[in-house]
């Protein structure tokens, strides 16, 4: 990292304060460990999307082309881990979350700073360990470990599952360290009421990240005992039943994808207001409505399972608290579109792509109707339908918004510009990429082709080399992202403008970029996250 | 900077939470009614039951950690907000718990 | 196609029509908001902050046709979990990776699926206690069930047309989760009461044991020892028997270290009992020549292996009635259930 | 506090906060607590489904030797609440003197369970055994949570004693202090979450028989 490049003389920030590596891998700075993550987030995004090519190249024609089947299943196996353990769940909160989260709230830092530096180490501990595992071979039993098989596959679990484990705990950490941060480190004056809806939709998360990741935790230490030791908690033949697996294994696995919606979510409200310069729509509906989607998110873990051998009564149960999920995500896009509504709206390229969320975030919510009810679950689950929806919610929301996120701070994270041209043709690729990519795995999947498949008959073709053509410009769509960016870390247009897109959180109001302890003296917090003036003149 | 952890701040929390604190005497008051607690629940073990043995045990051992988490975990000297933690993972325990049980109480008869 | 499935495929179309209703609505709104507020039209703004009677009504109207879509789903669910008490019952096996259907009336098994037109049918799903977790699948008749270890879960369809569909797995079961393939026969009935006739009668048709462990292909016409390679043994031991895999299999171009000996009437026996302790299953349920030709398939990679003597098949037919034309296996009655009629086959094989 | 310069690192300007130092031990626990309550819910499942397997497996479990080392984990919870007291009232070699105590009725506790897991192994009963594996299922289940719950609570005495000399150590040096509580405070709140799970493990597997 050329620190020393970046800073404008006079200034002394956050970034030139300290000089040399081993400064930067012993920070307490949450900027700086926000930087860390940058960094080692876009690496395995990049690797596991590298993953998915690779898999959708193999789907490209029939029969097995440029992989065996194993192969197949163990590159499966990598990307979706990868994807949601060592991306999109920490993407957001551990980037955006540490470098503004206290910022926001108008603090010098988090509460635990050497907490915080120790979940980026368990975090890269987690991903080495993943890494590691593909030197030998890697997993082959899909992200979820479902049992008995990820106890009786000869292929190495054992890396991945105690990867999961310990990134289980790096969330946990993060999460605890921005709950004590959102309730002892607010500046006077950022109330519960002022605090900005990326601080709430974070809050909201870190509470899921608390309360359910501790089960999914233990959940893969007992397969890791199930494998080692024999103990017969999950083994039918001893006992065990599989489908309790699946309970626990959902418990987390639901709320975690409000993990990954919820920031994302956050981000949105941040951005909207800025470029219509307009202040958010039913803020106390948007704050409410993150924590009721944590708070109902974790009530319908089970309809992942309608076609697992569960009772029929269950399933009834969970589909009918499924639907009502979707009714505080509702609120949200409402109320965004209602933002829109006599703003003055600017289409930067963040703009853009918040945009682009809120179409491919409605298809995926709405997709998720069709899955929540049973009659059509049955048919559809396990499908590649399921995997077009969960890609437009997770991918579609975590990471688009990751990447909006990306392109909003920038300025502010590094004192450089990216180029917007550059920007704008990368979008146009990603969006295009993006749905040519899944749009067609939904119909493949309404048409019957079962999900997980490493070959599938000739009848399913079309849709498969349609989706495989999409992954090839979604795939240019993103390195054309990030190398963008990448490239303007250190060669972009220098500036020091404080608020380049007119935003009123506090971030917008402190030097670019921000000094070590945050803020030149005390925050002015008397201007709310959302106070534009009444009429503002161009 | 002001920010809610300002030390004067922090004193005025700090010393209202530590106005009331359990006495010597009261720690060894409720340790005298969790070894009480503990010989009934052993002892009634010795009676037959039936299907009470288990709520029987489970209302003691309820009553137990209600008393440690109040007095020796000091719950009931604190501000709220520790409670209503607690209360957060207790009833999201319950929701898990109870949802299992809507598989498998049907599922096992 | 059956009448449960039209019903799916209505809820099906409701529910994208509805969906696109909305998608379109948000995006028709978006766009004509970033068209009507972009700041080259709009350089001032208006500072709205709430409308409570908007947001109840945003949050109310959501919240009751969610209920609605709940019911939607639920309608068609209820008939798909209730088969009628008339049903034709039919055992499926789920297996690393392949299905097998087991008719009861008669305890014959097959590798594919075949049932009469109009008639209910209800699939009864299974697989071993030491399986890992398979799914039926039938996408033409929207039907799909786990195989569950230590669980008895079913399907059941009532199918209105002939025809030939497909029948996947759909959770993932490992390797060769993706060639977990089989096909569904609907025919009509005369059909299908000729179909099961000849299958009672071949599957119980029995070789006489020295004949069996010769070369003679007349003993095998009409079974194709590659393909049953192909679909029951290729997946572990490979398609040139080269072994390996995820399961560590033997290798059959070697004759070293076999765990119950190399000869012919060995690699029979193995075939039908499995190897105890191992993943090296039963096929027992396949009919006596698929076996056979199996065997010769297997025997073949190495052909430079001991002959098995006169008493050697003298204790294979002893064990196995099905290689000893003396004991006429008896078809099993009608309406028997099939552990009952697996125990007469059993019983009629003891040597008195 | 107006005064700060950009110079000097975040750390340095971060206050002691002992409030929110409980608040993020509280955060801890929870999630300790979820911890454990996974396992309670696997338990409650095959309780569910295999009472009398369970109800018989757990006659074997001694009940009296598992009262008698619930005492032994009550009374140390005592003595910790008697450190962080002595503590707070500036009476240091109170407080290592208590904080020892706790110590040595935690070891107790670890060397009656070691001698109970003991006396199941020389039984042939422990996790894949052929004695265990030719039981009930119920029975195989319920020695599997035995195992589990009470060795993953023992490995919880084992950290929350690493912590007590870790806080004896620091009273000792005079970096806790009742000026700098957190830290003992938090190893007492430690030491009564493994003394508050051992209160339900107690019941839920020496007592449930009939």
């Amino acid at each position: 990292m050329s620190a020393a490049a970046l800073a404008t003389p006079a200034a002394i920030n956050y970034i030139n304060a300290e000089k040399g590596i081993l400064s930067w891998l012993t920070t307490t700075d949450h900027k700086r460990i926000g930087i860390l993550y940058l960094c080692s987030i876009t690496f395995f995004f990049l690797f596991a999307a590298t993953l998915g090519v690779l898999m959708r190249l193999e789907l490209l024609s029939p029969g097995m082309q440029y992989m065996d089947s194993e192969t197949y299943n163990r590159i499966l196996t990598l990307h979706g881990m990868t994807m949601i353990f060592l991306f999109i769940i920490p993407a957001i909160p551990g980037i955006f979350g540490n470098f503004f989260l206290p910022i926001m709230i108008g603090a010098e830092d988090v509460s635990f700073p050497k907490l915080n530096l120790a979940s980026w180490y368990f975090y890269m501990a987690g991903g080495t360990l993943a890494l590691l595992s593909v030197m030998t071979g890697g997993p082959d039993t899909g992200w979820t470990f479902y049992v008995p098989y990820s106890f009786k596959t000869g292929a190495n679990v054992f890396y991945p599952l105690l990867a999961a484990f310990i990134l289980g705990w790096s969330s946990i950490l993060t999460g605890l360290n921005f709950l004590t941060t959102v309730h002892r480190m607010r500046a006077k004056g950022v109330t519960w009421g002022k605090m900005p809806l990326f601080v709430w939709s974070l809050y909201a998360t870190s509470w899921v990240q608390v309360i359910v990741t501790p089960v999914v935790g233990i959940l893969l230490l007992l397969v890791l005992a199930e494998r080692v030791l024999g103990v017969g908690i999950f083994d039918p033949s001893k006992g065990g039943d599989p489908i309790l697996y699946q309970h626990l294994f959902w418990i987390y696995s639901h709320p975690a994808v409000y993990i990954m919606v919820l920031p994302a979510m956050g981000v949105v409200s941040e951005i909207i207001p800025t470029f219509a310069r307009r202040t958010i729509f039913g803020y106390k509906f948007i704050a409410v409505s993150s924590i009721a989607i944590a708070a109902i998110g974790s009530l319908v873990w089970a309809h992942h399972m309608f076609t697992s051998g569960m009772a029929d009564e269950a399933r009834i149960i969970f589909s009918f608290l499924t639907f009502f999920v979707a009714v505080p995500s509702a609120v949200k896009i409402f109320n965004w579109l209602a933002t829109l509504y006599g703003g003055s709206i600017a289409l930067e390229p963040p703009m853009v792509l918040t945009l682009a969320f809120i179409l491919i975030f409605s298809v995926g919510g709405l997709t998720g109707l069709i899955l929540g009810a049973l009659s059509t679950n049955i048919h559809l689950h396990d499908t590649a339908f399921v995997v077009g929806h969960f890609h437009y919610t997770m991918f579609g929301s975590g990471g688009i918004m990751f990447l909006a996120a990306s392109h909003y701070w920038f300025p502010k994270m590094f004192g450089r510009m990216y180029n917007r041209n550059v920007a704008y043709v990368s979008i146009l690729l990603f969006v295009i990429g993006f749905n040519v990519t899944y749009m067609p795995l939904m119909f493949a999947g309404v048409a019957g082709m079962p999900r997980r498949y490493a070959d599938y008959l000739p009848e399913f073709e079309t849709y498969h080399a349609i989706s495989t053509t999409g992954s090839w410009i979604l795939y240019a769509g993103i390195l054309l992202m990030v190398g963008n960016l990448g490239y303007s870390v250190f060669k972009g247009k220098k500036t020091d403008k404080e608020n380049p897109w007119g935003g009123k959180t506090l971030e917008w109001r402190t030097p670019t970029p921000p000094p070590t302890l945050n803020f030149d003296g005390e925050p002015d917090t008397s201007i709310g996250p959302y106070d534009y003036p009444v009429e503002v003149e161009r | 900077m002001s920010t809610t952890s300002d030390p004067h701040v922090l004193e005025h929390i700090e010393h209202n939470e530590h106005a009331e604190h359990p006495s010597t005497q009261l720690y060894f008051k409720i340790w005298g009614a969790l070894v009480f607690l503990t010989v009934l629940t052993v002892s009634v073990t010795y009676l037959d039951m039936k299907k009470f043995a288990l709520v029987t045990a489970m209302i003691i051992a309820t009553t137990k950690c209600g008393l440690v988490a109040s007095y020796f975990m000091h719950l009931r000297y604190q501000a709220r907000i520790y409670s209503v933690l607690l209360f957060v993972a207790l009833s999201s325990f319950g929701v898990f718990i109870i949802l299992t049980f809507a598989d498998m109480s049907y599922r096992f008869h | 196609m059956s009448e449960i499935a039209r019903e799916v495929d209505s809820t099906l179309v409701f529910l994208i029509a509805f969906c696109t209703v909305i998608l379109v609505g948000v995006a028709v709104a978006m766009f004509a908001m970033v068209f009507k507020y972009h700041r080259s039209k709009s350089p001032t703004t208006k500072q709205i902050h709430s409308h409570t009677g908007l947001e109840v009504a945003w949050t109310v109207v959501p919240f009751i046709l969610c209920i609605g879509l709940f019911f939607v789903g639920y309608e068609g669910f209820k008939a798909m979990r209730t088969p009628p008490a008339d049903a034709m019952q039919i055992t499926v096996t789920a297996q690393r990776w392949f299905w097998s259907f087991t008719y009861p009336d008669s305890g014959i098994t097959t590798g594919e699926l075949t049932i009469p037109v109009n008639r209910s049918v209800k699939l009864n799903i299974r697989t071993d206690d030491n399986e890992v977790l398979h799914s039926l699948y039938i996408p033409a008749f929207r039907v799909k069930e786990d195989a569950v270890p230590g669980l008895d879960t079913y399907i059941w369809l009532h199918p209105d047309q002939t025809g030939t569909f497909n029948i996947f797995c759909a959770e993932f079961c490992g390797k060769d989760h993706s060639k977990m393939i089989t096909t569904l026969h609907v025919v009509e009935q005369d059909e299908y009461d000729a179909w099961l006739d000849k299958q009672v009668a071949e599957y119980y048709r029995p070789v006489e044991a020295t004949l069996a462990m010769s070369d003679d292909p007349e003993v095998l016409a009409g079974y194709d020892g590659d393909k049953l390679f192909t679909k029951y043994c290729a997946s572990c031991h490979g398609a040139g028997g080269e072994g390996g895999g995820p399961y560590k299999a033997r290798d059959f171009r070697s004759i070293e270290g076999w765990k119950q000996g190399t000869k012919k009437t060995d690699v029979f026996k193995t075939i039908s009992t499995g190897i105890p302790g191992t993943e090296m299953r039963s096929f027992a349920h396949l009919p006596v020549r698929e076996r056979l030709a199996l065997m010769r398939k297997i025997t073949s990679f190495h052909p430079d292996r001991q002959q098995p003597t006169v008493e050697d098949i003298a204790v294979l037919k002893a064990a196995f009635p099905e290689l000893d034309p003396t004991r006429a296996v008896q078809i099993p009655k009608p309406n028997m259930p099939i552990d009952e009629a697996m125990k007469q086959v059993v019983e009629e094989g003891q040597v008195p | 506090m107006s005064d700060h310069t950009a110079a000097g690192t975040a750390e340095a300007h971060l206050h002691y906060d002992p409030v929110g130092n409980r608040i993020g031990m509280w955060l801890f626990l929870l999630t300790e607590l979820i911890l454990f309550g996974t396992l309670f819910i696997i338990y409650a499942v095959y309780f569910h489904r295999y009472t009398p397997d369970y109800e018989r497996a757990a006659h074997e479990l001694n009940r009296l030797i598992g009262g008698a080392n619930t005492l032994v984990l009550l009374t140390s919870s005592l003595t910790m609440a008697l450190s962080i007291a002595a503590l707070q009232k500036d009476k240091a070699a109170q407080a290592i003197r208590w904080g020892f105590i706790t110590l040595g009725f935690a070891s107790i506790f670890l060397v009656v369970k070691g001698f109970e897991w003991a006396h199941k192994f020389e039984l042939g009963i422990y996790f894949d055994s052929e004695v265990l594996l030719a039981r009930p299922k119920g029975e195989i289940v319920f020695y599997g949570m035995y195992f589990l719950m009470t060795g993953l609570h023992a490995l919880h005495v084992i950290i929350g004693g690493s912590l007590i000399v870790t806080a004896m150590v620091k009273i000792k040096r005079g970096t806790a202090t009742s000026k700098r509580m957190s830290f003992l405070e938090n190893t007492g709140l430690y030491w009564h979450l493994v003394d508050l799970i051992w209160i339900y493990l107690f019941p839920l597997f020496y007592l449930i028989h009939r």
